[in-house]
């Protein structure tokens, strides 16, 4: 398992860092918001999910994509532009979906797939199945007032999902004290009647065992729960950059975060050679993800009128 | 075309086709959900209040008894999570319809519908669909007033991926939904609250009325009539008054406004060279505008013909009986003004109320 | 106060019984929603508060329109549809607005208000003046996303307002419990950092004093706070009629309710004489005003156009 | 009229005013903001993000500097609740400036901006009136996509209470903004992303743009373009091209979009007989098709004119540039239809591309 971890944060970090080394070629004529730092969410949660349970992210999504086993290349391809993308060039970076790993979409508008996944979370209960939905938002989509709508039936209806907030302490760069009077996420989750906790550090392992508790209990009938995962976004809210000259927060700040990198955490506790094989594995991944999107067609012209209706 | 499809049609201009049975515009509309239901088990309702003893009007009527509460459920006040609810369904494979006792609530439900219903099968990559039934309806009389007489489909007309039906007869009321709920992608199904009460014959069969095909609901030659929901009443008493003073007056129910059937408008209007189209909603960039712009594009350079718009006055909706009155338009406002475009100058002619064709009023409380 | 206060109690309840006597009479011709049991909510409130305090209630706002000193001859020509009704004719039943008495609104649309008064209330605090804003609002209004999102706004700006959600048991004929995961409202407004008190009983004296003291802590920079106050609606949702043969409810869960009647349990305390001048000059008034609105002429067509813009 | 008030008028038709300083868009809303703050202590500026580093595309810089944090305030991701609190404010005194940086989130704000913004003065008879601007903007290229790049308007100017501008240059920029704080009544303030771009000169003092007058931007007698928003930008270059084939192409920017100045673009329609609308949207039911209904209306019965509309596809905007080209008007193609509605007849013909015409290019992240 700890070589899946880490073999999963590391193609992610990997992936984003190619991306943000692209980027000023403008290969990639899309928005990119990236996960560095903040893989270990995604990493933990979906290790420990089935094939058949289902996620819901962000435009922040490239990470949750990876780690819920989304294909690469479609994924490169689909920043690109390309017709061999993962949304055949129509969605870019801030809709990737992969129907067949259970991605099932992700918006640029805050808050939005909070509900659609609670609808989807009703449907697996309604056809008594026993997979599980994770619905995945950051700190700020929680002050939607959809979250709160969504929690409350989700509740109501006691269904199986699992409400992860990367809390990354931002929204843009306005932190989150500026933006909530009682600066608790937890604390709204259990008012609409859901178990909620805090996981501290961003961390991995920790996250994934209690995802691997959670998960039972949900899938046994238990309903929702709720995560608040602490966590931090080392690059630009949007782009390939650092931000800390903007003064909106401090390098300091960043340093714990940084310190306690779940991928360096992860690797440290392979054996080195695994480690190397695992990281040229991933390396030659990238390189072939950035080679077929580079090499793959445009969408044809006709595309633009299909799949409309 | 199996037996059971019986497709509205221009060809077919008058009338539906004829049945024994009569059913209100209601009981037409219970009748497609549970025939819906019956047949597919993927098909759920719900919405404030559609479980509730008043069960919308009666058209939810007896479904919960008959599917159970995971079916047929009431919901929160929560129109923006519900309706993002509804699409997830819908991503799992479920064909969720979604009721608003008012089309005036869907404002809060705008984000889910306009930025991810009507946009995820193509930001997707044709990758998911939505088959999601919303319906909704339209107040009127009785000092429903501002926030609870509005017609805003026209927002939904408007943007890709969305499909819009307001169907008028409890016979359309069925053959629409059937072909809304079968639908793979999300249809904005528009009631109106006068309409409910409604009767007319209703095939007990399942059947669907086919997307993007008006009705002629009356023919005629001097002047063409595009009445659409509530108005469509409206026109056919004023094609009556119209009769009185020797005009023939040809009425088009377009029934799906989106797609909308702009062929058969346009046929009438090369017959009649002349076109009132009478909206259920403001006009300023609403269907009578889509259709004035879409017959004078279309009929440019090879027939000219006169034309005019009418719909809810440009303000809000005001309570007070005598103001709500002036408010809309009537059968004899329309009346006079077809008459005007037929003559091609404003005649101040307006029929003489003949009782037998007042509208039904609608009485309180709501 | 005990004589100010019955003497509201018995105006609203007076005239909304006067509602409902005349309504089968189609001289109203608007949608009614009875404030007939929930009088006392309102009628404490205001009691409380200043001519300049301002408040924002729901289509059911009969009682807070006449308990915030809202003309009642106007109120009635308005539900007449007359020319001399509070909106002249223009809003009816559900959009009862006195400027004169800071009575600043109602919605037909469940919730809308909330943030109306949030807002009122940042502008209260902006222009350094030491009014608040009450907002009334029932419990289906606590389910709409801008309850969440005003609260917590609410709460980050520390705003001079007081929320009051009444909560009678029912959004039109659906239970608290059919409808929320967690039925417990004050703990939605503590999750957003608001102190939160359940009054029970419809007690309108034990009202009046919390807000008294509410209210002068608000005045004093000590931002928001939230009542959940437990009544009960005694007649049909909308209309003037009963409604226990809809079976949503029963007559025995509303026995206590009507014991515990506000106007009975006031009138008793007064003495009988001091009881009987009131009834009877209310009695005076409600009829009064019904004249009024009678004889009041309807709006000129040439209405319909102004105010627009 | 003070001298500080400088109208825009179809009487002055070409240029804006002449001035001396060249300003950028961005710095024209600036200004105008900053003037009306520094003016009327009840003005407000809020929104998400509008007092973080990089102050809406830098429109709101330095003004929490100048203004502090009651006056100029980040807000929680609570659209809807945001403009139920400007309009609380608003009923309460102040003049809020109520900032989105995509139009595409006004779907989260739509039951406050039609339900109650556009309906308080109308329903409240009179006794209350809502100055709220709602500042927006439209998005384009770098792959915004399907839910960041829409441009919604005909929404508003659907519903009656409500007001819609879309300035296209800093000079109207700073103009209308100035107006539509001054405006007692809501008003939709319609920005786009490529326009902020845009450099100009505009007078430093306070200047009014009137609510209500289109403004001719080139005289021609062979063809009306009437150009939306960005559109306006590909309608001046597409004249460029229309001009080497030796047609006169006149362009006129309706500014306000309502109250919409029909007259100018009915007399210029008069005179060149061809009328081509491009809007910055879609165009069913939008903007486009009110003008040609309109425009239909006044001209019916003594002078006929050819039409066409162009906007977005009529699909959800695609990322792919490949597509996202094809997505859109631009000069070549507007030029193209201009001269085939011209000519009467589809010719084929299309611009050689000029490069020195080329479309400002936008380059990500956004
Ligand atoms: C409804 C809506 N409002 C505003 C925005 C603009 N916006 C984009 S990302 C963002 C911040 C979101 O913060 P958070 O939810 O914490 O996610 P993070 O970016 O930190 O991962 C905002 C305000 C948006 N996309 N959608
Ligand atoms: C947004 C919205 N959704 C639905 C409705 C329909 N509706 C009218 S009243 C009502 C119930 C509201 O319940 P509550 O807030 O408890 O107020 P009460 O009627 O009990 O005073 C509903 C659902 C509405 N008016 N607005
Ligand atoms: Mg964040
Ligand atoms: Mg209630």
């Amino acid at each position: 398992m700890l070589e899946r971890l880490y073999r999963s944060l590391y193609r992610i970090r990997r992936l984003e860092e190619a991306f943000a080394r692209v980027y000023p070629t403008d290969k990639i004529k899309s928005p990119i918001h990236l996960s560095i730092g903040q893989e270990a969410v995604s990493v933990g949660v979906c290790a420990a999910l089935r094939l058949d349970d289902v996620v819901f992210g962000t435009y922040r999504g490239h990470a949750l994509y990876l780690a819920k086993g989304g294909d690469m290349k479609a994924m490169a391809a689909e920043l690109y532009g390309k017709a061999t993308g993962c949304t055949r060039g129509k969605g870019g970076s801030m809709h990737l979906i992969s129907t067949e790993v259970g991605m099932m979409g992700a918006s640029a508008v805050v808050g939005t797939t909070i509900a659609n996944a609670v609808g989807y979370a009703y449907a697996l209960q309604y056809q008594g199945r026993d997979a599980l939905v994770a619905s995945f938002f950051g700190d700020g989509g929680s002050e939607e007032g959809v979250f709160a709508e969504s929690l409350n039936f989700a509740a109501l209806k006691c269904l199986p999902i699992l409400f992860i907030c990367e809390n990354n302490g931002y929204a843009i760069h306005t932190s989150q004290e500026r933006r909530q009077g009682r600066p608790d996420i937890c604390a709204r989750a259990r008012a609409y009647g859901i178990p909620a906790e805090r996981i501290e550090h961003n961390d991995v392992l920790y996250l994934f065992e209690r995802t691997r508790t959670v998960a039972a209990k949900i899938r046994a009938g238990g309903g929702p729960h709720f995560f608040e995962v602490m966590t931090y976004r080392w690059r630009e809210h949007v782009g390939p950059n650092n931000d800390f000259h903007l003064g909106y927060r401090t390098e300091d700040e960043a340093t714990p975060w940084i310190e306690a990198d779940q991928v360096t955490r992860l690797g440290a506790m392979l054996l080195p050679e695994r480690r190397e094989q695992i990281q040229e594995e991933v390396e030659a991944e990238v390189e072939a993800a950035l080679v077929f999107a580079e090499e793959s067609p445009e969408p044809e012209p006709a595309e633009l009128y299909t799949d409309v209706l | 075309m199996p037996p059971s499809v019986i497709r509205a049609s221009a060809k077919r201009p008058t009338r539906a086709t004829p049945s024994e049975r009569t059913l209100s515009y209601v009981d037409a509309i219970r009748e497609a959900t549970d025939q819906e239901m019956a047949r597919d088990p993927s098909v759920l309702v719900f919405g404030l209040d559609v479980d509730d003893p008043k069960a919308i009007q009666g058209t939810t009527r007896g479904l919960l008894e008959k599917y159970g509460p995971s079916r047929v459920f009431g919901t929160p006040l929560s129109e923006d999570a519900m309706t993002g609810t509804a699409i997830g369904m819908a991503l799992a494979g479920l064909r969720p319809i979604h009721v608003h006792i008012r089309m005036d609530f869907l404002m809060l439900a705008m984000n889910q519908l306009i930025n991810v219903a009507a946009k995820s099968r193509y930001m997707y990559g044709g990758k998911v669909s939505i088959p999601l039934v919303v319906r909704s309806m339209i107040g009127k009389s009785w000092g429903q007033g501002a926030q609870h007489s509005q017609g805003l489909y026209s927002f939904f007309m408007h943007v890709p991926g969305l499909q819009v039906v307001a169907p008028t007869t409890p016979y359309d009321a069925k053959g629409c939904l059937i072909a809304a709920i079968r639908d793979d992608n999300p249809v904005l199904y528009v009631e109106h609250r006068i309409l409910h009460f409604q009767n007319g014959p209703v095939p007990a069969h399942t059947y669907t009325v086919t997307p993007g095909r008006a009705r002629i609901t009356a023919v005629g030659q001097d002047v063409t009539l595009v009445g659409i929901s509530q108005m469509q009443s409206e026109c056919l008493k004023a094609r009556l008054y119209l009769e009185e003073i020797g005009i023939q007056a040809e009425v088009i129910d377009p029934i799906w406004l989106s797609p909308l059937d702009i062929d058969t408008i346009v046929r009438s209007v090369e017959k009649t060279g002349r076109l009132l189209v009478v909206d259920n909603g403001w006009v300023c960039c609403g269907a009578a505008a889509e259709i004035i712009a879409q017959v004078a594009e279309r009929l440019q350079g090879h027939c000219s013909f006169r034309m005019r718009r009418m719909g809810f006055a440009p303000v809000t909706c005001p309570t007070a009986p005598s103001l709500e009155r002036l408010y809309y338009p009537d059968s004899r406002t329309i009346a006079a003004a077809a008459r005007d475009l037929v003559e091609g100058t404003k005649t101040g002619w307006m029929p003489r109320e003949r009782s037998e064709l007042n509208s039904f009023i609608f009485k309180g409380p709501f």
